[in-house]
């Protein structure tokens, strides 16, 4: 063997040096020596035939496709050191705006950990999976009820599925009312998430921004100037992303309904009013849920998620199908079996399947375990830390739009940046340093240098204050120090222009 | 009931004093008093730990899980392979399960690197040239396909074969309604895809092996879609790579697929994993996520998300997708699987796919009763018609112990579709066999 | 709240500071606040009589016991965070000597992660025990097949308590040959593990060292100097610690058993051998066997492990009771249900129950997973591993006994102390530093400054590679400089005097 | 078969090569050739993870695990708590897992932190000063009492109660034949122990809650110690410690007991955990590992294992115990399942045991043809009396659905050990109670 060299030694050094803070742990590719073998197989008994006697000359491949080759305590070692290159909601607070990084509890994970869910097949007929069947279908109950609606669909698989879902389902109700051509335009606050407007176009309509007014709420006026009707609906987060309840949501509602548009609510903020007041009783007409942000489904490094779309009376004939339905046995309804059944007027499938399955179940153990009452305690403790750090920091930041927020504010480092060349993403990046994540920055688009933060629920007063410790320490440092920062994570502040100009998207793309 | 709000009386007492507050409702003062909710949720308290696992003991035992009990044929693109004890010991770790999206690379190497890894495997599984850190899944996954295409060459027409699987072809037709995209509905002859000869399509859309299991004919796909000036969209099987040329090396532009075989358990269908990859020409319409290698300020190698110009965040109304949450775990297990399995065992593990089939197909076509649905060449999957509706068979095979496999629908003309993976033994598939030779009798 | 100062805040403070480098993780007692819940109990309907109503005054508390008030979601990021100050052979290479740290293979923490094997109570009668019964027999008969011996027991919990079991069999082979006054010493060489000479004044008997010969190996004429009819036998490694075979061991067994005594085999060093020679072969009477050593049961952090003992033919009878057998129907023997059989003679019960079942049922499942020939394998990679790297290291390190080893080696560093000032435990501190953990040091006591080096079978050559190139390195270190090291662990060289002179052996025991 | 072994047969050649040896057999040259093993092990060849799966499913399938179909009633010093989903997801990460001893203490704060938190939760439940990182077991920790008392006293005659767990009693006479101890074995008389009252033994070894349940003077016990000049050894169940008074504070010298309730599944008896304290004036007898705080070279805390003279690596023959390899794992799952249960929540765990204890011996004392077979009173475990021999009931029991208790050995005049736990329900008690009255019919 030739003595390695400083860069990693190919064929599987399993050292922890990238651990230790030196070093990049290196690629699986990297780790590949020749005729190394993890894999292996049971005994079946199957004739052998060859690749050449199964497969038509046509098809084979002449080479295997290169993959890895990797003794399987080189794989582990690869894995488990790249997790420890990684922060995590078990490892400490994580206050991104948005996204809601509450505790995702253990119990959630062990309830969905059973054959009897796990081993599944989605095709089997509905006489194999009543329990799932029955569990779908008392989640949907479930979700209604938090969400005041009378039907639901639990196939989309994240919040943005849910959302064109929703778009989906407005299209199909305005052309059921002949309406269709005429309805070109969806209005959508200045403050939206991007898969909002992104949603809308994919639905085919117009965006058309509503401006913010000076409270950080739809301009009632803007909005009224917008209305006409060629309006398909409006998208609303309530509250918004700026953390605020839209007060005005009842006039609002009024106005959309009264040019024959319908009210579309993105849910991505539900946990600040979870047994406090429901879309349905706002006038929302559709409603998509984040069960990996309110309902604690881990967010798994970017996903899976569960995006259900709940919907109100009249728009349940357009769900998506097929949906778990009780059959009715004589009179009384829902005693008998579940079984799929399919809207009269469905816009169709929307997920492969039933939708993430797993993701829904887990969200499911959380709202048991939590209950009507749990869930309310939720909001009251989420929308209190977010108030109380706010109250803390706002000597220390700009608070755009200082008054009581629900679960999350927007804070800015405008007047740091100003003062001293502190911008949002300084104090997000020194903020790694001390242990915590960073919030969102640079969203919401309306403020600038925005810090989005949502300390969530489950963080203690003990923790909030040492996050607030945190942010009042950053926020005396000058922008050169900081713009070093952080400096105790396994590597230092990314080049991200680098990464776009000359694009290494693959191991095999690198330059050699 | 379970407890995950910290906060003790006093806590919340101190807290709200804080705030000038004298009760937790004061907090939600901006909600009009009309829309409150009185008297809360109408649902059940909390559940202890416990009881919550008991509760969910319940709905595992109204299930029939694959296993022992329900010998595993069905597949349809759900297929039941073995998983190997590091995927779930390693992918599952919770510094993966409880992160969120890589926004701070600094201290998310861990899911970036595993992701650039992933899209890696993704390219040379496909014989592309970049591949997305996930979508949903494989109907997701199509959708986004065409959504490209038709931006790629301004054209709105795509063909999409009907050996397609029948359901990812539904979510294309749901998405359409609303990208007015025009899908045309190309249907089988004898088990493979019979394409117009004439037209303008954007893009032409082939899953091979096909929803029946046969092996298309991809370059005839390829020098089609080129001769048109459309886009060759591939659906291809992740498994079927250990022996099939790639799409990629036979001209396919984007190629798709479902990444379950790797890493997810059958799981009723969901989570799952979206593949997407393409020509590099492509990159920028690329939905979703993308990785890529950079470096820190010392200079050290680091990965970070990238071309992030195209996505809904900073796009907006004209982003490429409006992707934002994926399947990221899901690709963490896909690479832990695919990387165990090795160059040789994925060889391998494609190879003992297709001997079971062969094996099954056989014996199945043995039985008096039994007929092939279609001639053409397959690889791990088949389909037979019975004198029995597959309905039947497959409720009756059901109480022999056996999954038999998915009913085919009547844009097939009805007929079994079957799946026989790496875990099927010859026991197994001869009793198989046994017991649906009484069945369609 | 008063606000948090430099030390962690009581009461939950979330942060990952300790991860990333700074400050020290709180404890559970720290990280408590009054009033915090975590725990939930299931409804079960039970009249809930109070304490006072269950309880007579005489032994009630009057206080409940002080454990900690932590939230769950604090538990979690608690164990967390320390799971991320530990170094384990999943982040990277252990060539701890003596212990056989090898890769513990995922698939037999999986195969014992059955509610069929975990869920069966200890005390349940055979009837319904027949599963673990039948696996416990089947272990039994792999292990006596591995060392050539007729039966054994899986009872002692680790090595030691091996050792023990097996001079206590040796006691009661002596008591029945009415030899228990005479025989009063048991031979040890110098080079011997510390827990023998402990066991050895256990079992009652007076430990006669032997010392080693120029070769390392037991010097012949010193043994038979020592060996008389007062001695009840000699305890024997082989390879022994210094990783060498006992060349002589068939002339040292005649010898020992020549004057009536008894051999007996410390099996840590199994790896060594499997497959190649068996200690019953080579004339010992009495092995006791780590599973966690050589058959992959994790180490845990220090245990548990599983030291079952096996031996010949005419000690059967003295083993530990109850041992699983099949039971004779008819003629034929070992075709019926599995039943408890208590050996005539057995020297009695040396565990609560049947020893560490799942440790036993993990090291059985990689025992099935290597088979016969896999084991083969294993042995014949760590002996190729540790002469490689013996051989790579020899021009940089004193090797004292320098010829081929078997699985380890023995390196010194006496010279490096000489010429710069670098001792043993410097260069295992520099090893941290650079991803590795450390050999043993200063163990065997034979050698100065001595580094015992165990690469075992599951590190690549490409990671020897990496580890000899590190060791290289560090011989060049001076003595001074490496006196600082490590220093990118979490904590750095740690004060082990001040620990023992101010003892703080509690939380409560803090000075305050 | 599977793989561990990383080696190619390239990488072997080059390797031997280097060592200028031709064959791997040419390792072994040291081996005496009459010593080779020929043909290698008589044994099977390797199985693949999947088929090694298979057979445990085999061996799984022929138990009768306690659950739904067989309701537990049995302890016996082995109880059947519910373990919340914590302990295996944090316990159990792999940076524990695969961690040995921490003897290198830089690198292993994790294991240190978490022992030395383990120890301050035993020290608190048994009102000691000073608790060792774990033994073996309930009767390795009683052994190690034993002999920790006679080097103390100088005495060689120990006094065990009967009320003290038979195998636990089983298990010190095995090892006294080593030490020369003499164990005096002390009857129960209404099921507590009749302590004679003059003799000079040098520890007296008791059992609370004892074997049969019932609750044990040990006031009276710690007065008789002191006055024979002997130490008093408290076996105690640290469930109990939510209710009972801690044998510390009422005179114990050393106060052992079997950890298993917290953390530590049945497991068929094992791994469990050997629960070890004392008065800090024994600490230099200390068997086994103590982890204690200190300082790094920056003045940072930092734990690491202290008073290591005291062990066998060092002391060798003059060591004060053998015990190496200890329980940590076992240690920490405790830690964490205890640390769950946080203050409020022991007390909460003995206050349901002591319940449903209480609800269980009514109804079963209500049927005819069951005695007790004590009046003292119990706290979490009590013994009844039938006409129908206790083993037969169990067998009779386990067809009902069933784990009944444990049948008590002649030294106890047999009878059946009843132990209830938070997990049972009314109506699994009266379930129980209805199926007992059939059976002693
Ligand atoms: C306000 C808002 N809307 C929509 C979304 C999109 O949801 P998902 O990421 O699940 O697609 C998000 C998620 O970040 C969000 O914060
Ligand atoms: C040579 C030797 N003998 C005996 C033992 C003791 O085994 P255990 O730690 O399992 O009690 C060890 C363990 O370190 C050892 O290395």
């Amino acid at each position: 063997m030739s003595t390695a060299d400083a860069s990693p030694a190919p064929g599987g050094r399993a050292t922890s040096s990238p651990l230790m803070g030196h070093d990049a742990e290196p690629t699986l590719f990297e780790l590949s020596a020749p005729g190394r073998i993890s894999a292996n197989f049971r005994a079946t008994g199957v004739p052998e035939w060859t690749a050449e006697e199964l497969v038509p000359a046509a098809s084979l491949r002449s080479e295997p496709t290169p993959v890895a080759e990797v003794s399987e305590r080189d794989l582990v070692a690869h894995l488990t050191r790249l997790s420890s290159r990684q922060f995590s909601v078990d490892l400490g607070a994580y206050p991104l705006g948005s996204c809601t990084m509450k505790y995702n509890p253990k119990l959630c994970d062990d309830a969905v950990a059973r054959a009897g869910l796990a081993d599944v097949h989605p095709a089997s007929p509905p006489s194999l999976t009543q329990g799932w069947m029955a569990l779908l279908a008392d989640l949907e109950t479930a979700l209604c009820r938090i969400t005041g609606m009378a039907g639901a669909t639990l196939q989309p698989p994240a919040g943005a599925a849910g959302e064109l879902t929703g778009l989906l389902l407005m299209r199909a109700w305005h052309d059921d009312a002949g309406q269709g051509g005429r309805r070109r335009r969806v209005l959508i606050p200045d403050s939206a998430h991007g898969t909002n407007p992104a949603s809308v176009t994919l639905g085919g309509y117009e965006v058309t921004q509503v401006p913010s007014d000076g409270r950080g709420c739809v301009d009632l006026d803007a909005l009224a100037a917008r209305l006409d009707d060629d309006v398909a609906g409006i998208m609303l987060t309530n509250p918004n992303t700026l953390g605020l309840f839209e007060e005005d949501i009842v006039p609002i509602a009024a106005a959309v309904h009264e040019v024959g548009g319908l009210l579309y609510y993105d849910g991505a903020n539900l946990n600040a009013i979870l047994g406090v007041t429901r879309p349905g009783d706002m006038g929302f007409d559709i409603v998509h849920m984040n069960l990996h942000k309110t309902f604690a489904v881990p967010h798994g490094g970017g996903g899976p998620g569960a995006g259900p779309v709940a919907v109100t009376e009249r728009l349940t004939p357009y769900l998506p199908g097929p949906r778990p339905v009780r059959a009715k046995t004589g009179a009384d309804s829902g005693d008998g079996a579940y079984e799929w059944m399919e809207p009269e007027r469905s816009i169709g499938r929307v997920h492969s399947w039933h939708g993430n399955a797993l993701a829904l179940a887990l969200a499911w153990s959380y709202i048991l375990a939590n209950g009507g009452d749990g869930l309310r305690r939720v909001s009251d403790a989420a929308v209190l830390n977010a108030n109380w750090l706010r109250n803390r920091l706002r000597d220390t930041y700009d608070i755009p739009f200082d008054r009581p927020c629900m679960h999350e504010f927007v804070a800015s480092a405008a007047n740091l940046k100003r003062a001293q060349g502190l911008r949002a993403v300084d104090v997000a990046k020194r903020l790694l340093e001390e242990g915590f994540h960073s919030p969102t920055v640079y969203f919401p688009l309306v403020v600038e240098e925005a810090l989005m933060i949502e300390p969530t629920e489950t963080e203690s007063p003990q923790t909030l204050e040492a996050l607030a410790d945190a942010l009042v320490r950053i926020a005396a440092d000058s922008g050169d120090d900081a713009h070093h920062a952080p400096r105790t994570s396994p590597v230092g502040r990314v080049d991200e222009a680098r990464a776009a100009r000359q694009l290494i998207p693959t191991w095999d793309a690198r330059p050699s | 009931m379970a407890h995950f709000v910290p906060h003790t009386d006093a806590e919340v007492a101190e807290m709200l004093g804080a705030l000038g507050l004298s009760c937790l409702d004061e907090l939600f003062d901006a909600v009009p008093a009309a829309l409150r909710l009185a008297g809360g949720l109408d649902m059940e308290p909390g559940l202890a730990e416990a009881d919550v696992a008991g509760r969910f003991d319940a709905y595992a035992a109204a299930n029939r899980p694959v296993g022992h009990d329900l010998v595993c044929f069905a597949g349809a693109g759900a297929y039941d392979h073995d998983i190997p004890a590091v995927v779930n010991r390693l992918a599952f770790r919770s510094e993966f399960v409880t992160a969120y999206t890589p926004y701070q690379p600094e201290v998310a190497q861990g899911v970036l690197q595993a992701l650039f890894e992933y899209q890696t495997l993704v390219c040379r599984l496909f014989g592309t040239d970049v591949a997305n850190a996930s979508l949903y899944d494989g109907a997701s996954a199509c959708v986004e396909a065409v959504n490209l295409a038709v931006a790629a060459t301004g054209r709105h027409e795509v063909w999409v074969s009907r050996g397609v699987h029948p359901q990812w072809r539904q979510v294309v037709a749901t998405m359409a309604v609303g990208t007015g995209h025009r899908i045309v509905d190309v249907a089988l002859d004898d088990g493979l895809t019979a394409w117009p000869v004439e037209g303008q399509p954007g893009a032409i859309l082939v899953q091979n092996p096909n929803y029946l299991g046969c092996l298309e004919d991809l370059a005839g796909a390829a020098a089609l879609a080129r001769r048109l000036g459309a886009l060759l969209l591939v659906a291809a099987d992740p498994v079927s790579a250990g022996l099939l040329r790639s799409p990629g090396s036979v001209g396919a532009d984007v190629v798709v697929g479902e990444g379950q075989p790797f890493g997810a358990p059958l799981s009723f269908g969901g989570p799952y994993l979206g593949l997407f990859a393409c020509r590099r020409e492509h990159v920028r319409r690329l939905p979703g996520r993308l990785v890529g290698e950079t470096v820190d300020t010392e200079g050290r190698r680091a990965y970070v998300t990238t071309l992030r110009t195209r996505e809904q965040d900073i796009r907006r109304e004209k982003a490429s997708s409006n992707v934002c949450t994926n399947q990221t775990l899901m690709a963490v297990a896909f690479l832990v699987h695919l990387g165990w399995l090795g160059t040789p065992g994925l060889r391998e593990l494609a190879l003992r796919c297709a001997r079971g089939t062969r094996y099954c197909r056989e014996a199945l076509l043995g039985i008096e009763g039994v007929e092939p649905a279609a001639a053409a060449p397959v690889l791990r999957e088949f389909a037979v018609r019975t004198a029995v509706a597959a309905d039947v068979v497959v409720d009756r095979m059901a109480e022999e112990g056996f999954l038999a496999g998915v009913a085919l629908g009547d844009e097939y003309g009805g007929g079994l579709l079957v799946a026989v993976t790496e875990k099927r033994t010859r026991a197994e598939i001869d009793a198989y066999a046994a017991a649906l030779e009484k069945v369609v009798r």
